[in-house]
């Protein structure tokens, strides 16, 4: 594993290390398998197309799972995901890369927690926003763990 | 028919046991799939108080993932042999499953594979090369619970 | 005022009414296949050795695990549209407490709102669905709101 | 529950009470997540007619739960399946969803079996089935045969 991220490494405007994703039609229907959704607009190509998709879509809730991978890897065990929020914007499409990003928002201590805020979202391969959010964790503290020590 | 000494050397081949736990949540799935509400594969309670104590696997299922004791790397390491006898496609022609004990929910089965045999014969098309692969599933008591034989036919 | 409203009686009535509850055992195997389906290998959701050495002491399961259909998420309330097609807006989930194998999470979901929205592909209704996630001891790990479009 | 089935309820050419399935594209979803078999030839059209199959077919391995299906109902809780067998003759191709919860119209599938010899050994009570899954056109896709232990009323006294 990484080293441990803490509070102090941290600052509004920091870079929340990219995750890049391309999700597969087998990973549509390992996701479907997951959670239970079985809505044929993710495996169904003529069904997405009768619905005006030109291909099968990415679930909203797997991107959501993905924005979620990115900030455990990033905020790792001592890190604490409090909140996790996201709009699907626009449509993925397997076989497209994926990228979660973030970036951190605001930080600040209250009631003796080391609390980050941050804007996540997804990116399609023309760039565009497809799944803004954002999310709350809470880090350790370097000052902290001295204080303890 | 014979067979090339390349495919007969490969007969008694075997896998590495894979072990798997038995799952309720993976047994409710399984009868999901093939919609069957029979509440022996659903209800804990009801399972708890039929003759089976618990609940129990619907016959061909062994928990979740499907391994079948390594039966998809036998064939990976068989289908360059098959392809080199002259016969590259290959087909799953059925299967033969004997049930010994009843599989519940918790049981850790240990399923090892092999190549049991491989047969030539001459069909309507050309050579067909009948492949037959044993698996054998084993739970934590060390009881033998159930054998599947499976046919692959390559043409 | 909209003129003709799609938010029928019948569909306030529906506001705050919770749905039945699900209840998912959460198991090795569906933290496996999460993770799996998310392509995330972090030992975390699947090494137990790895795991005990850790502050959680074992496995846990990725956040992904609530705030689905085997979660329950949405279970039970009595979602009505004048619409066809369906769509997920977004999901919102506040984690409080770690979800580990051998945890039974009973989750409730309600219908808190509705918004109606003229949109690209015309109108739109939002419903907003809220989930308390609960476990065998009666602590809430989770509450999830998440938004289902239809149009 | 259904009424238990005893060996004295049967004779040869006695009838499994049959089962209808309908395959759908949901359903091979469902499958491929409760057995982790992900082989693309069950949900991805354009895999499928690169394979020569035209569109996704139905899991050889799913008509055989089916037919588990057809047996663990018949028999009942008291009854055991000893051994079932098939063997993946033709191919079958799912109904698609016509929306989230109903099938487009299209083939019903029905899993049947026979009743081929019964007998006593070792105190047991042997029956043994011809099974098979037809489908809409009444064509055998999937035969198979059962060997099932029923309990008896004469034992039972």
């Amino acid at each position: 594993m990484a080293k441990q991220l803490c509070y102090e490494d941290v600052e509004v405007g920091t870079e929340i290390p990219p995750l890049v994703k391309r999700p597969t039609t087998r990973q549509l229907v390992q996701w479907a398998g997951a959670s239970g959704d079985y809505y044929e607009l993710h495996y169904d190509k003529d069904f997405a197309q009768a619905q005006g998709f030109p291909n099968v879509l990415v679930h909203g809730k797997l991107k959501f799972g993905l924005l979620g991978q990115m900030l455990t890897d990033w905020i790792g065990e001592g890190g604490i995901l409090r909140k996790l929020s996201c709009s699907y914007r626009a449509t993925d499409f397997p076989g497209e890369d994926l990228v979660c990003k973030g970036r951190v928002a605001n930080k600040y201590v209250k009631d003796g927690e080391h609390i980050v805020e941050c804007e996540i979202w997804t990116e399609n391969p023309s760039g565009e926003k497809t799944t803004p959010g954002n999310t709350t964790v809470i880090l350790p503290s370097r000052a902290q763990d001295k204080k303890e020590a | 028919m014979a067979i090339t000494d390349e495919l007969k050397a490969l007969i008694g081949t075997t896998t590495e046991p894979v072990i798997m736990e038995v799952e309720r949540g993976a047994i409710r799935r399984y009868a999901d799939a093939i919609d069957d509400p029979n509440p022996l594969f659903r209800d804990v309670e009801h399972a708890q108080s039929s003759r089976y104590g618990e609940m129990i696997c619907p016959p061909g299922f062994f928990g979740w993932p499907v391994k079948s004791g390594g039966v998809m790397e036998l064939l990976a390491s068989l289908a360059p042999a098959l392809a080199r006898a002259g016969c590259p496609r290959i087909l799953d022609g059925g299967v033969d499953f004997e049930f010994y004990l009843p599989i519940r929910a918790g049981d850790i089965l240990t399923s090892s594979g092999k190549i049991a045999d491989i047969r030539a014969r001459e069909g309507r098309t050309g050579t067909m090369i009948f492949t037959t692969l044993e698996t054998t599933f084993i739970n934590q008591n060390g009881d033998l619970v159930a054998k599947s034989r499976a046919t692959i036919i390559s043409l | 005022m909209q003129q003709a409203s799609i938010i029928t009686d019948e569909m306030k009535e529906q506001l705050g009414v919770e749905g039945t509850p699900t209840i998912l055992e959460v198991e090795k195997g569906h933290i496996r296949m999460m993770a799996e389906a998310l392509d995330d290998p972090n030992p975390l959701w699947q090494d137990e050795e790895y795991a005990k050495k850790t502050r959680y002491g074992g496995i846990i399961a990725p956040p992904a695990l609530l705030c689905n259909a085997r979660a329950g998420t949405g279970r039970g309330v009595q979602m009505k549209s004048p619409f066809l097609r369906a769509l997920a807006g977004g999901d919102e989930l506040e984690y409080y407490l770690p979800v580990r194998p051998g945890d039974v999470i009973t989750s409730v979901s309600k219908i808190t709102e509705y918004n109606e929205r003229e949109g690209r592909r015309g109108k739109m209704l939002f419903t907003i669905i809220e989930t308390t996630y609960k476990n065998q001891r009666g602590e809430v790990v989770a509450t999830s709101r998440s938004a289902s479009i239809s149009y | 529950m259904k009424k238990q089935l005893y060996y004295e309820d049967v004779e040869v050419g006695s009838e499994v009470i049959p089962l209808a399935k309908i395959a759908t594209t949901e359903m091979l979803v469902k499958w491929a997540g409760a057995t982790g078999d992900f082989n693309p030839l069950h949900y991805e059209d354009a895999f499928a007619a690169s394979q020569g199959v035209g569109s996704p077919i139905v899991h050889g391995a799913l008509k055989r739960a089916w037919l588990g299906h057809l047996m663990t109902d018949w028999i009942g809780e008291q009854g055991v399946l000893n051994r079932l067998s098939c063997q993946y003759r033709g191919m079958d191709y799912p109904r698609k969803m016509k929306d989230m919860a109903t099938p487009e119209e299209g083939e019903t599938w029905w899993c049947k079996g026979t009743v081929t010899k019964k007998y006593v050994e070792d105190d047991q009570h042997i029956v043994e089935c011809d099974i098979w899954v037809e489908n809409g056109k009444g064509e055998k896709t999937t035969p198979g045969t059962a060997t099932v232990i029923l309990p008896s009323r004469e034992a039972k006294s």
